[in-house]
Parts: C-alpha cells; structure tokens; sequence
C-alpha cells in the first residue's frame, strides 16, 4: 500500500507530488479511524469506560452492564431533560495508555456529557490529564487510596476512611485483636492503606511487632509460604487478624490455600477490602465462613430498594444468578447523582454539571441517601460482612451513619492538613495550615 | 599464550593424541595427522569415522578433550575461537554447501574476502578497484562470472558447491579444509572441481574430504583413511586401497 | 409477650432477639443450664440450624434429618414459622459456642467429638471445665484422645492462677512436649507466672521455637515440591509441543484453562444432575479435559501449525494470535468473572507431618503430577506411537520414507502436548483461579522451565520445574515473593548464559546441523 | 557520517519514505494548529496525539526490524528498551513538576511523599536536567542492551533461547517496576506531567511541535537502519542471520555484530519510548509485560520483516486497527480480530505486507523464475537452516 504509493509518487513531478501528498496526509489522518458520528441531538451521549478484555475484563465487564442497565432503566423513564440517553461503549483493553486514549476519543469525538469508568488507580491517573485538558466528568466507582481530589472526577467508591478505619475499629472491639498483619499487593492502593492503617494503629498503641506487612505481586498463586507465614505470626498468644488488600485475581488462590491450611476465622480472621460478591462466586467459600470483608454496600442487605435493584437486574441480565456488588452501587448512586445534576442546571454542560453536583443527595441501595461532598466524595455507610457458605456475606456490623469520605487522609504526614474543597476553595488540595491552595505551598 | 617459544614441527597442520567424545561417544579417538605446507591430502573414511569432527577440531567449533593442535608449526589451535583461526588463514568449506542463499553471488564473494572484518570497517567500507578485481578473478576461476548478480540461493546444488570454494579462495588462507566438495556433481563437474582444486593446490596447502574414489584416484594425493576416530591407513591411493582394514571397514569386498 | 415458663426457657427466649450479646448470654446460661437439650441446642447453633422466630420469641432445631422440634421442649413442629430466621454468629459468638460445645460434648461417646472438645478446651483453657477434663481424662482408653486431655489439661493449670508451681511446671513439660504452634501460642500467652514456671516456660518457647525452625526447613522443602509438580504440570506439556516438536506454541496456556473450563463444567453438571457424584468430579475431569483440550490441540495443528513447521518464530506469533482467540471466546462463553470450581472432599483440607501442615490438594498434585510423567515417559518409549514420535521428530524425512504417516504423528503429537496442557488445567483448577486469564500467568513460568531444563528432555523439564520450585521457596522467606521471583529469572538468564542449551542438553555434532 | 553512506541507503522508495514522513510530520501539525476547527482538513488534537503515538510505535518497529529481519535476533523483550527510554522521560517530567505536585513538595514527586520516602534516591538525581535526561534515554537501554547482549552472544545463545531470555529480562523488570520499594512509583507509575523544556505538555502547540519530533525521530532512526542495512555492513548481518557459523569462518566476530546493532536497536527503542511518553501521558510498568514486546514483534511481521518500511507501516497498520476495532459496537470482540489478523498474516502473508508487495512487484518487473525465487529467499527472513539450530 505505502510503497505502492511511494513509488508512484516518485514518479510523478514534483509539484504534483507535493500536492498529492498533502492531501494524502491530511486525508488519512483527519479521515478518524472511528465510524463517522452520528450528528445526534436528540439524545445525550454516556461514556463507559471499562475493560472488556484483558486481565481486568475480570472485574470491569460488570460495571459497563450495570451503566447500560441504569441508562436503559432511565430511558424507560423518558431520560434525562427530555432526551434519551446513548450509551458509547469502548474497550480501553486493561492497557493504561489506552484508557487516556479512548477518554480523548469519547470526548473529543464522541462527545459524551460524562464518563463512567476506571478501575485500577493507574487507569484513573493516566485518563485524569485528559478529563482536565478537555473538561469532562469522571464517575469512579470503586474503593481507592484517596490522596485526589480533582475537579472533573467524582469519587463514588469508599476513600479509606470508609472502609479501611472502620474495619479495622471492628476488630479491635469485636474481636479483641491485638496483632496485626497487613497483607497486600504490590500497588498503590494497598501501600497507601497499610501507611494509613499503620498510622491509625500506632496511635491506638499497637506495637510495631505486633505488625506484619506482606506484599505480593499481581496475580500472585502460590501462597503456601505466605499462609505459613500468617500462622506462625498469630501463633504468638495474642488475638491475630489479617487485614488483605490483595487484589481481585489473587485472591481465588489465597483463600484456598486458608481453607486447605485450616486457618479459621475463630482463630485468625481476614478482613478483605477488595473482595466482594462477585470474587467470592469464583470459591467454594464454605471453608471461610465467618472471614470478614468491609464494604459500603452487600448483595444481602435487605431494603426494599437494594431488592428491587436485584431483582430488575437480573432481568436485564436474564441472568437469575447474576451477584451484584460494592462498585455496582457505586456507579448506581454516581448515576443518580449526576442525573439529578444535570436536571437541576437543566444542561449537560460540564461546567454546570460539576458546580451543581456537590450537594446533590442520592439514595443508596442500603437505606440511606447519599450526599456529593466539596471535596467530590460521597458520604457512605460502611457495613462488616462475615463470610457465608453461600458466597453471601452476613452484615455483623454498621456505622451508625453514614460517613464523610476523606480525599486526604489524617493519618499520613504529607497530607494531613489538605483538604479538597471544590465549592467554597475552589481548590482540591488545600492546605488549611498555609491557607494556600496547592499543597504545602510552602 | 597463543605463540609457542619455537617452533615445534614444520607441519602446516599437527595434530597429535587428539581425544574428542559427546556424552561418552568416542569421536576422535588418539588422532594424528600431520599435513605439510603445500601439501594436497585427501581423508577418506566411513561415516561416523570422525572426519568432520576432525575439521570442527581444527578450525575451533569443537574443543579436543586432550592432545594437541598446531597450526604452523607455532600457534596452538584448541585455545582459539573460530573467527580468530579464520583470520589466521585456515578457511572451511562445509559437507553442504553454505552460502548465503539471500545475497548475490558476488556478494557471497565480496563477505569472503580477507579485509577489514570489523564492526567499523564494514560500515564505513566502500569498495575498490583491487577488490572487484579479486572478485572478478575468482567468479572467473569457478565460473560463475554470468551468475554474479543472481541470489546464491538460485544457484544448482554444483554450482553453490564452487560458489562455496570460491569465498574460499576469496579468502585466500593457507589451508583450505574442503568437506565433501563433489557431493552431488555430475561427472563432468566432478572432474572439473579436482582440476579447480589442483590449481588452487599450486599456492595453498589443501585437505579435503571425499567419498567419491574416482575423485580421488583423480587428485592423485596421499590419502589419509579414518576409522573409529583414529587414522587406519595412510599413503598413496592404491597403498591405501589394498589395505585389508581399509577394504574390510570402508570400501567392501 | 407470651409469658416464659422457667429460666432456662428465658434463656433459650433470648436468641430470638438477633442481637449478639443477648446470643452470647444465651450460649453461657443454656450450656450451663445442665439441660438435655443443651448440646443439641448449641450444636444447631454452630451448624445455622438453630433458628428463631422474633415475634413469638420461639426457638427451634432442624435436625440433621430434616425434622423440626422445639428448642425448649424437644416436641417435634411441623414446620418454622414464615418469619423464623437462623440465629446469626460472628466469629466472636463462634467461638463461645466452640468453647461450649467443648464443655458440653468432653464426655460424649463419639470419639471424634471427644478429640475435637478436648482441642477446643486446650484454646479456650476455661477453668470452669478442669474437674470434667480431668474426669474425662481418667475415664478415657483411647491413646491420642487421652494425650488430646492431658494437653488440654495442662493449658487450663496454666491459667489457673492457684495451681501450684510444681503442677504448673508438668503442665509446661506437656505442653512443650506438644511442641507445635498452638503450643507456642498457648506459652507466649501465659502472662504472669511465679519465676520458676515463667523460666520453664522461657525455655520451652525457646526449645519449641528452635524446633519449628528446623521443620520450617522441611516445610520449604515441601513448599518448593508442591510449586514444582505446579511448574512441571504446566509445562510438561509444553516439553512436548516446544521441547520434542519446536513448535513455539503461546496458545499453551489457553489449553490449560480449557482444561480447567472442562473441570468446571464437568461439576456444573454434577452439581445440577447428579449431586453424589461430586467427589469423582475430577476423575470424570481428567480424561474428558485431555479429550477437549487434545481434539483442539489437533484441530489448531492441522489448520495453522502444520503449515509454519520449521519456522517457530512464525507459529509464536500466530499462536500467539490464537491465545487471543481463546482467551475472549472463553470470555464469551462463560463470562469473564471465576468460575468456581469445587474441591472434592479427598482435596480439601490438610493433615499434620511432624510440625508441617501438608494440605491434601497439593500433595494429590504432587502424584498426580508425577503419574503423568511416568505415564508420558512410558508411552514414548513404549508405544508405537511414541516411536514414531521419537522418529519424525528426529528425522522427519527417513520416517517418512519408513512408511510413517509423519502428518498424522505430527498432529497426534501436538494433540498429546495439548491434552496434558487440559489435564493441568483440571489441577490448577483447584488451586487457582478459573478465570479466561488463567493460561497467561503459567505460560512465561512454563517456558522458563522447559528452556532450563534443556529443551527436548523430558527429565530436564522434571529436574528444572522441581529445582526452579524448591529455589523459589527457599528465596521467598528471605527476600520476598517479588524479589525471590526476580532472582529467579535473572539466575536463569545467568545460567543460560553458562549453558546456552538447558540443564540437560544434548551435546555433539548433529544438534548443531 | 560520511555522505557516501547517505547516498547509498537513499534509494528510491526510501527517499519516498522518508518524504511522506516529513510530509505527515509537518502538515498534520500545521493543519491542526492553522486551520479553523470543524474544517474538513483540520485534524483534530487527538488524533494529533494518536498519530503521534503510532510514530513512536514505528520507531520501535523499526528498531525490532533492524535485529530481527537482517539479523535474525528474534528480542521479545524490547518493549523493555522502549519502557526504559520513557522511564528516563518520564522522570525528566516528574521532575519539571516541582512544587506543583498535589502535596506541593519542591524536590520529591507526590508518588513519594505520600509513601513517607524522606529524600530523592540516589537514581533520580540529574534528571531535572534534560540533556541529563535525554542522554540517560539513550544510556540506559543502551547499557542494559549492551551487558545482556555482551553475555547472551559471547556464550552463543541463540534461537528460541534468545527469545526466551530476552522475555525473562523484560519479566524481571516488569517486576521490578512493580515493586515500589524500587522507587518509580510501583504500578501507577509516572503521570500527571505538567511541562517539558517550560512547554505545558497538554498545550496544543507542544502536541505538535512533539508530533513534529518523532516524524524527525522516524527519518533518522530509518535513516541510520537504511544505512545499516545498504553498507557492509548490512552484507554481513544478513549472513550472520542466514548462516551464522559461515560467517564465523570467514573470520567475523558475529558476536560484535550483533553486540553492536542490538545496542543501537535497544537505544533506538529507548528515543522511541522517550517520545512515547509525553505523548500519552503517562509511564507504567504495563509497558515491560511481555506481551506488549510480542505485539511489537508482530507489528513488524505483519508490515514486513526484512523491509523496514515495512516494519513502520506494520506498527501503523495494527495500532490503528486496534483503535478502530476497540470502538462502537465491535468493541467486544476486538481481539478475535485482533488474534485472526495475526494467524492470517503469518499464515496468507508470511512475508507481511510490503514483503508481499515487493515480491510482486519484482515478478511483474522481471517475469523470471529466478527473480521471483530470489525475492522469495531475500524477504523469506529466516532460512529454515538458520531455524533448525
């Protein structure tokens, strides 16, 4: 092809050449690679993020249906201002580099008021130039280190102060756990959270033996060594629990090898913050029974709108067995919001949209309402769950409330006094020491 | 310590108490051979009889388990890597013919020639008069002066066989080792490469490798007969013909 | 409210009220309450089938027959109430209730129970329980039981702030004798001891200690066993397809997971029709897995590979290609979230050697690893058709000439290679994920292990997978698992450096033609 | 470098070659900066960003080329030179952010303030000077190149062995990155630039001035393979990779040549992934899993091996297919089309795209038998000979 027109144009004259390769270029480069879109203005366009395929198709597949569940339950509705709204899908592919790509690609070409998607951090840091260059809205729905607050993105899984502290709360108290290990992957996610909660345990008087951090790689299966490892450590007459931050894929290997080690959770209990509904579906989880996990939202609870939400997913699904889970609600309450947003500044522009949001309240699956804070957190339940033989989790305990998300976390030096504040600051790393916008500002 | 403090033989080639064995096979086997500057030698044998390990031993594929190798009476083999013997003028053609099949004969002929070999050298290269006279010289010598531009690997099986022993010349060492040069040829073709090889014989020392008897009645050369890794026989054609061992383990009543 | 009868009715009321601490007041006064009912009451408790009804405060026992009767009374019921709900543990409550049932059941006739009570004591060491531990302890004929008691014994003295010394340093001699973890655990947590039996116990933590040191030696001895049938049953198969055919096959790991596709759908069935079956599951897994995974190893043979012989780095890359293919076929199908796939009862659990724990799942994979060796071994060197495999492979053209249909070889070759990549999947199925990621996070370990090993050997691959294995084990204590998997590779690297061609290469001339 | 070589690798369809490049390096910018938005001719900003990123995968293409096609040294590890090349970027960047990092912290990147790291490790100073920086791009893959080829071709490892080792290199690393003991920001890697030489790197004047930089990077790295492969020097890679031991007894030192053209290919992967990394925005250890070098390899298989225009189209070829089929409502099943492309191709195509076309060209040209043969055997890559070792 190329050649072939190499060669034709050198034969031509020169001037001719010229103009033949201009043209050439130009068109094969402003010709995008994409079907043409469609000039559309009836109906309101919703990007989704979400790998569906590569190694974290695993957990994301799931979130895209559940937008093009929710998209299609609010049309139903008659949509959002009197418009239909249109899912555009795309397949970042668990590639980084990708995700920043087809974020350009959905708002540049496509044209979407706002994204859903992300999952690994990494995703969400490499897209977030990108929604800050173009101005577009981010919903991220699943459970991070904190540490950002950004003006285009909202974050509608838990900060670890919704998930991390209070675990960990309920097994000083329930429990009477004295001892400590803090197994995870090697990412950002679990490192920050084992700096939090070591901080956080510290001041509780915790001693630094009684704390074990263990960290694995991605996808990490053989986890005889590991298992030993947490047996010898809660072998030493205190009251031992593992706090796990170890990632979906590794997770199938390392309960199994808890169950077949006889590590019960009478003697030492796990609580998980990255296991949920849908990563139990893939263990006999008969063995765990009682091994905790803390999330802002189970499949178990009983509300008569966490029933609902069930029973119309699985008939989008046609799917009865079909689980649902934490990020799922995420996205639920992120979707909610942003559609009571752009009904109330009757505009999808994203300026609007992103002023209007911080205050909006949406109801939960769990009973509660949700509240969109300044700093573009959510305020969220947080719910312990023991492990049940049916992949089910029993809720064991609640906050009393719900709780604020914090972008920044109070426990680790460098940012314990920011503060994000998108309504009063304008300004997402605000140092309330220095006054300053843009953290230490020093 | 490649140089000995004097010379040890006035052998172009010397090989003595040569022991080479894979995984307990006995390839070589207490070899010595001795060949002099000038000399043609013809090694004759049957498969298996370690010819070619011979060879591999020489120009350094191989290293011997014991014994010794001299080129020139001075340098010891068995240290030296192939390039290193290459360069210092022991050149190989192989039982079957390697050529660079992708690249045209003259530059088949162009790789061989014993110039700069270096990184840099050939990246900065540019040819010269002397060397495409070279060059025209020996596609002359093996005939092949039509075939310059055609791919190496275009060329008959005959044909790829001189292309071979024309880098060799190309080369222009002091001992051409030849493995099987005539495998293959027609009659006339047999013919003509013991009259090439002869006339390369005039200014270099040569040892081939053959099966073909008529061939190597033809070369008239002392005839060096292997078994077992070890020489059986050696002397002229028809002393090493006569030889009951040679009759008995190679050429069959 | 309906009015209560007597206190231990009161009692039992209280799980009715689906808060905790009321469940624990209940577990403590019903066990205490010397009633008949207690133990059948609180084992239904441990198993979730105690449940209760909220509004009528009425509790009630489904047997493990399926019969219902009333938790206070004994009197069978027809049927729970709609509104009846299990009473709710966490693992708090759990444990109580294991502590309890101890209590309940140290003097039951059923020696299981009697073994298991008397585990329970020596962790929960409740003083309340000494003169039934030591009654049960005199009255006991069974030999490890009795020694389970004396233990149990021995942990309640030492908690027993008025024992006396003399009888505390016995108990510390048995406990020390125990020597394992929980005997660790049980001396590290003593507290305050009068001197001499807080030297004794010093010193038995630190005999105990130095022993467990020394098994911990054994255990990654073992550990690197178990990665290493892993490693080898992962790449076995590649020894075949890349090792005897070079053929670069990256579709490998594919085959894997088909085979632990198989496996699960094998159980689905199970589950679904013939529920008994289930620990046979993989029994009827293995050969249909090597079935599926060999008939498609012969159909990407005779479609794709047979046209690229001799060019390998031309079949990486449309193998490659295929594992793509795979990979979001399976995706298709099944989803892309984890299957789950069930571990029979033979695979479950762990038994104890001396001081290391041996989990049942890795030692079957461990023999089973090494029966499909032998039985490849065997099968090449015995069979027809392995020595025509052996033939083509060594010279394809003289095997042809001999009469061999060296097409059909070819493709029975690389169905083999590809159904024992299947019958890995169906044991990696019970260790990892079964997920259409699986093959990938097994491929780069599998080549490793062939190119170590020596590609074209099979006792190279066995000899590689086990060393890499036991290496990696021994390194993960000290570095880390990321660390000791690095060192492990660039160790490889090194080493292929020194043996360009694998642990056990083949030398001489016609390796090199 | 002497003209003569210049004058020599310029033939005719590299001189087209290089042409069109220098064309789309200078008229996409120029259309995307002058022209009004909307316009039939503007091309729009990320597409600018995309045809960028497509110019660096050509870089590496061609880098894979040079040691595959003519020298047969079949690296399944170069993503790891690419990686590198944008590592060293990517703390080039990182460093430029100064205080405007979220925690405001003037010397240490965010990634480290918050996992409590008190000062820069030792391996980052320097890197806020760019010619530091742009000359560790080439250093470092360089080196690394340079010490595993040392070792790797000094003890004769070739074949599948290469490739093989090559793969648990670009692994380790792959781990190593992951770590974040190991000071480069574990899995989330380097992001959130803000300037390069005091450019914002969002602007869209930057955008194209970088796009502009990696059609000149393409010209030159082409331009040194193109003068590799028409030298001698090229001469002797293609019989190193036909018949190596030949070689070896002509007096070559093979392992010098290839030491030496998998150094410059390795450091050419490294400008490639240089360039790669403002373009994107961001650097993660993803870009040292293996699979993304098998890709790369087969970017060049399918455009051609042995042909290095071939190799860059090959690298365009795929990486826009991969865009277009990972939209709209083929996205599900991008890779089934993804994995067919690749079976078809070594299957329908074994000589790639512009390998095909050459060999068709030449039998229209010279309808003989031996011409035709001839190409065949030039474009035929690795002889099976070669293969069997």
């Amino acid at each position: 092809m190329l050649t072939q027109l190499t060669h034709g144009i050198a034969t031509m004259t020169r001037r001719r050449a010229l103009a033949a390769t201009a043209g050439l270029v130009l068109g094969l480069a402003a010709s995008s690679p994409f079907a043409p879109a469609q000039a559309a203005d009836d109906t309101i366009k919703v990007g989704i993020l979400h790998s569906l395929s590569g190694t974290m198709a695993i957990s994301e597949t799931t979130l895209k249906d559940t937008i093009l569940f929710l998209i299609d339950e609010q049309n139903k509705k008659g949509g959002v201002l009197g418009k239909k709204l249109e899912p555009v899908v795309v397949d970042p592919a668990s590639n980084w580099p990708l995700f920043a790509e087809k974020a350009r690609e959905l708002i540049t070409k496509d044209k979407v008021a706002v994204v859903f998607g992300c999952w690994t951090s990494v995703s969400r840091k490499s897209v977030l130039p990108v929604f800050k260059e173009l101005n577009n809205i981010l919903f991220y729905p699943v459970q991070y280190e904190g540490e950002e607050s950004e003006r285009n993105v909202f974050y509608t899984g838990a900060a670890p102060n919704q998930q991390a502290i209070p675990a960990v709360d309920y097994l000083m108290k329930e429990e009477k756990v004295k001892r400590w290990v803090l197994a995870g992957t090697d990412y950002v996610y679990p490192r920050t959270t084992n700096k939090i909660l070591e901080a956080y345990l510290k001041s509780k008087g915790v001693a630094q033996d009684d704390i074990m951090i263990n960290y694995t790689p991605f996808g990490h299966s053989d986890w005889q060594t590991i298992v030993a490892d947490i047996k010898k450590f809660g072998s030493a007459g205190k009251k031992t629990a593992v706090v796990s931050t170890i990632n979906g894929d590794a997770n199938v290997p390392f309960y199994k090898e808890l169950g077949n080690q006889g590590i019960k959770a009478t003697d030492i209990p796990v609580v998980a913050f990255s296991v949920g509904e849908e990563e139990l579906a893939g263990i006999d989880t008969k063995p765990l029974l009682g091994h905790l996990a803390a999330w802002n939202y189970f499949e178990s609870i009983k509300t008569p709108a966490n029933e609902k939400f069930i029973k119309e997913w699985q008939a989008y699904t046609k799917n009865p067995k079909r689980v649902t889970n934490d990020p799922m609600e995420a996205h639920y309450i992120g979707f909610n919001m942003w559609v009571k947003a752009v009904e109330k500044v009757k505009s999808t522009d994203p300026d609007k949209v992103i002023d209007a949001l911080p205050g909006i309240e949406a109801p939960n699956l769990t009973g509660g309402v949700s509240k969109m804070l300044p700093n573009h957190h959510i305020t969220k339940p947080v719910f312990i769950g023991e492990i049940k033989g049916n992949g089910q989790f029993d809720v064991v305990w609640k906050t009393p409330g719900l709780v604020a998300g914090d972008a920044w976390s109070k426990e680790l030096e460098g940012s314990k006094d920011l503060i994000g504040d998108w309504v009063g600051k304008k300004c997402g790393n605000y140092n309330t020491k220095t006054n300053k916008c843009g953290g230490q500002g020093s | 310590m490649n140089v000995m403090d004097t010379r040890a033989t006035s052998a172009m080639l010397y090989l003595d108490g040569v022991h080479v064995s894979f995984d307990g096979f006995h390839a070589i086997n207490n070899l010595s051979l001795t060949l002099a500057p000038g000399e043609m030698r013809a090694i004759i044998g049957p498969n298996g009889a370690g010819k070619t390990t011979m060879m591999d031993i020489i120009t350094g594929k191989t290293k011997p388990d014991e014994g010794t190798v001299l080129f020139d009476g001075t340098v010891d083999l068995t240290r030296l890597d192939e390039t290193r013997i290459a360069e210092l003028g022991i050149g190989r053609k192989f039982q079957k013919p390697t050529v660079f099949e992708s690249q045209t004969v003259q530059d088949n002929l162009l790789l061989a020639l014993n110039v700069d070999h270096s990184v840099r050298g050939t990246l900065f290269w540019r040819g010269s008069k002397a060397e495409s006279e070279r060059i025209d010289k020996v596609l002359e010598t093996i005939r092949l002066t039509d075939a310059r531009n055609r791919l190496a690997g275009s060329l008959s099986h005959g044909q790829k066989q001189w292309l071979e022993i024309g880098m060799l010349l190309a080369q222009d060492p002091k001992v051409l080792l030849v493995d099987e040069p005539v495998a293959g040829m027609t009659d006339v073709e047999t013919h003509l490469t013991a009259e090439l090889l002869k006339e390369i014989n005039k200014n270099h020392t040569i040892m081939v490798v053959e099966h073909d008897m008529t061939f190597v009645r033809e070369l008239g050369v002392k005839v060096t007969c292997l078994h077992e890794g070890s020489v059986l026989a050696e002397g002229s054609i028809d002393q090493v013909s006569s030889n009951e061992r040679v009759v008995e383990v190679y050429l069959g009543r | 409210m309906p009015a209560l009868a007597g206190p231990f009715e009161d009692s039992v009321a209280k799980f009715a009220n689906d808060e905790f601490s009321d469940t624990e007041a209940a577990i403590g006064e019903v066990a205490a309450s010397g009633n008949a009912l207690a133990p059948r009451i609180i084992g239904a408790l441990q198993d979730g089938r105690l449940s209760a009804d909220p509004d009528s405060k009425k509790v009630f026992i489904t047997q493990t027959d399926g019969k219902i009767v009333d938790a206070t009374t004994g009197a069978a019921v027809d049927k729970l109430p709609d509104n009846a709900a299990a009473v709710r543990l966490n693992n708090r409550l759990r444990r109580t209730v294991e502590a309890a049932l101890g209590g309940l059941t140290l003097l039951s006739s059923d020696p299981a129970k009697r073994l298991a009570a008397a585990q329970s004591v020596f962790k929960s060491h409740e003083e309340n329980l000494l003169p039934t531990v030591e009654s049960a302890l005199a009255k006991e004929s069974v030999k490890p039981i009795k020694q389970a008691f004396a233990e149990a014994r021995a942990a309640i003295i030492l908690f027993k702030s008025d024992a006396s010394d003399s009888d505390k340093l016995d108990a510390v001699a048995v406990v020390k004798a125990r020597g394992d973890q929980e005997a660790l655990a049980l001396l590290t947590g003593l507290g305050d001891q009068p001197p001499l039996v807080a030297k004794a116990a010093a010193s038995a933590v630190s005999s105990i200690q130095s022993n467990l040191a020394m098994w911990s030696m054994v255990q990654n001895a073992w550990y690197g066993l178990s990665l290493g049938s892993v490693l080898l049953l992962a790449a076995i198969g590649l020894a075949i397809t890349f090792g005897v055919m070079g053929v670069i096959n990256m579709a490998h790991g594919e085959m894997v997971m088909i085979g632990a596709y198989t496996t699960f759908v094998v159980q689905e069935v199970i589950r679904t029709r013939y529920p008994a079956l289930f620990d046979y599951s993989l029994l009827i897994a293995v050969p249909l897995a090597f079935l599926v995974a060999g008939l498609i190893g012969v159909v990407i043979e005779r479609t794709i590979i047979r046209f690229l012989y001799g060019r390998p780095l031309e079949t990486l890359l449309a193998t490659w290609g295929l594992s793509l293919v795979l990979q979001q076929a399976v995706r298709t199908a099944f989803g892309p979230t984890n299957r789950e796939v069930g571990n029979p009862s033979w695979m479950s659990g762990a038994f104890e050697l001396g001081q290391i724990t041996i989990t049942y799942n890795r030692l079957w994979i461990l023999c089973f690893t090494l029966a499909v060796f032998a039985i490849l071994l065997a099968m090449l060197r015995y069979t027809a058709l392995g020595l025509e495999m052996r033939a083509v492979t060594q010279n394809r053209r003289m095997a042809a000439s001999m009469g061999i249909a060296t097409s059909r070889v070819d493709a029975l070759t690389f169905g083999l290679g590809s159904g024992i990549a299947g019958i890995a999947g169906v044991a990696l199925s019970q260790i990892d994920n079964v997920s259409p990621n699986l093959g990938q996070s097994y491929i780069i370990d599998s080549f490793m292990v062939v190119v170590f090993g020596g590609v074209g050997n099979l006792w190279g691959t066995l000899v590689g997978a086990f060393t890499l294995g036991i290496a990696n084990k021994f390194l993960e204590p000290v570095a880390g698992a990321v660390l000791g998997k690095i060192a492990i590779l660039v160790l490889i690297i090194l080493f292929i450096q020194k043996r360009p061609r694998g642990l056990f290469a083949l030398k001489g001339r016609a390796v090199e033609a | 470098m002497t003209p003569h070589i210049l004058t020599r690798s310029l033939d005719r369809a590299a001189t087209a070659f290089v042409l069109l490049v220098a064309a789309v390096g200078v008229l996409i910018p120029l259309s995307n900066l002058l022209l009004p938005q909307g316009s039939m001719f503007q091309v729009p900003t990320y597409l600018v960003a995309l045809w960028g990123k497509y110019v660096c995968y050509a870089i590496l293409a061609l880098s894979i080329d040079l040691i595959w096609g003519y020298c047969g040294i079949l690296s399944l590890g170069h993503g790891a030179f690419f990686a590198l090349g944008g590592y060293a970027m990517g703390m080039y960047l990182m460093r430029q952010i100064g205080s405007r990092g979220v925690y405001g912290n003037p010397i240490l990147p965010d990634f480290m303030v918050f996992l409590n790291w008190d000062k820069l490790p030792w391996y980052w100073y320097g890197f806020d000077k760019f010619a530091f920086a742009a000359l560790m791009v080439l250093v470092v893959p360089g080196l690394l190149a340079f010490c595993f080829g040392w070792l790797a071709f000094r003890s004769r490892v070739t074949g599948v062995y290469l490739s093989i080792i090559t793969q648990a290199m670009t692994y380790a690393l792959l781990l190593a990155f992951f770590r974040n003991d190991f000071g480069f920001g574990g899995n989330n890697g380097l992001t959130d630039f803000k300037d390069i030489l005091g450019f914002n790197v969002q602007a869209e004047g930057t955008r194209a001035a970088l796009f502009l930089l990696s059609c000149l990077a393409l010209i030159i790295a082409f331009l040194i393979c193109r003068a590799i492969v028409s030298s001698k020097l090229g001469k002797v890679l293609i019989a190193v990779r036909d018949a190596e031991s030949r070689t070896r007894f002509l007096g070559y030192r093979v392992e010098s040549y290839k030491l030496f053209v998998f150094t410059l290919s390795a450091c050419m992967a490294g400008v490639a992934g240089a360039l790669y990394v403002p373009q994107v925005g961001i650097i993660n250890p993803s870009e040292f899993a293996p699979a993304n070098s098998i890709e790369a390899v087969i970017w060049v298989a399918v455009g051609g091996r042995g042909t290095l225009i071939g190799a860059a189209l090959g690298a365009v070829v795929v990486n826009y297919a991969k865009t277009f089929f990972t939209s709209g409502p083929l996205a599900p099943y991008w890779l089934f089309m993804l994995g067919a492309l690749f079976i078809l191709v070594t299957l329908l195509l074994p000589k790639g795209i512009v390998g095909t076309f050459n060999s068709w060209w030449e039998s229209r040209r010279t309808t003989g038998i031996a011409a035709d043969e001839a190409s065949a055997a030039r474009e035929d890559g690795i002889s099976a000979a070669k293969m069997a070792e």
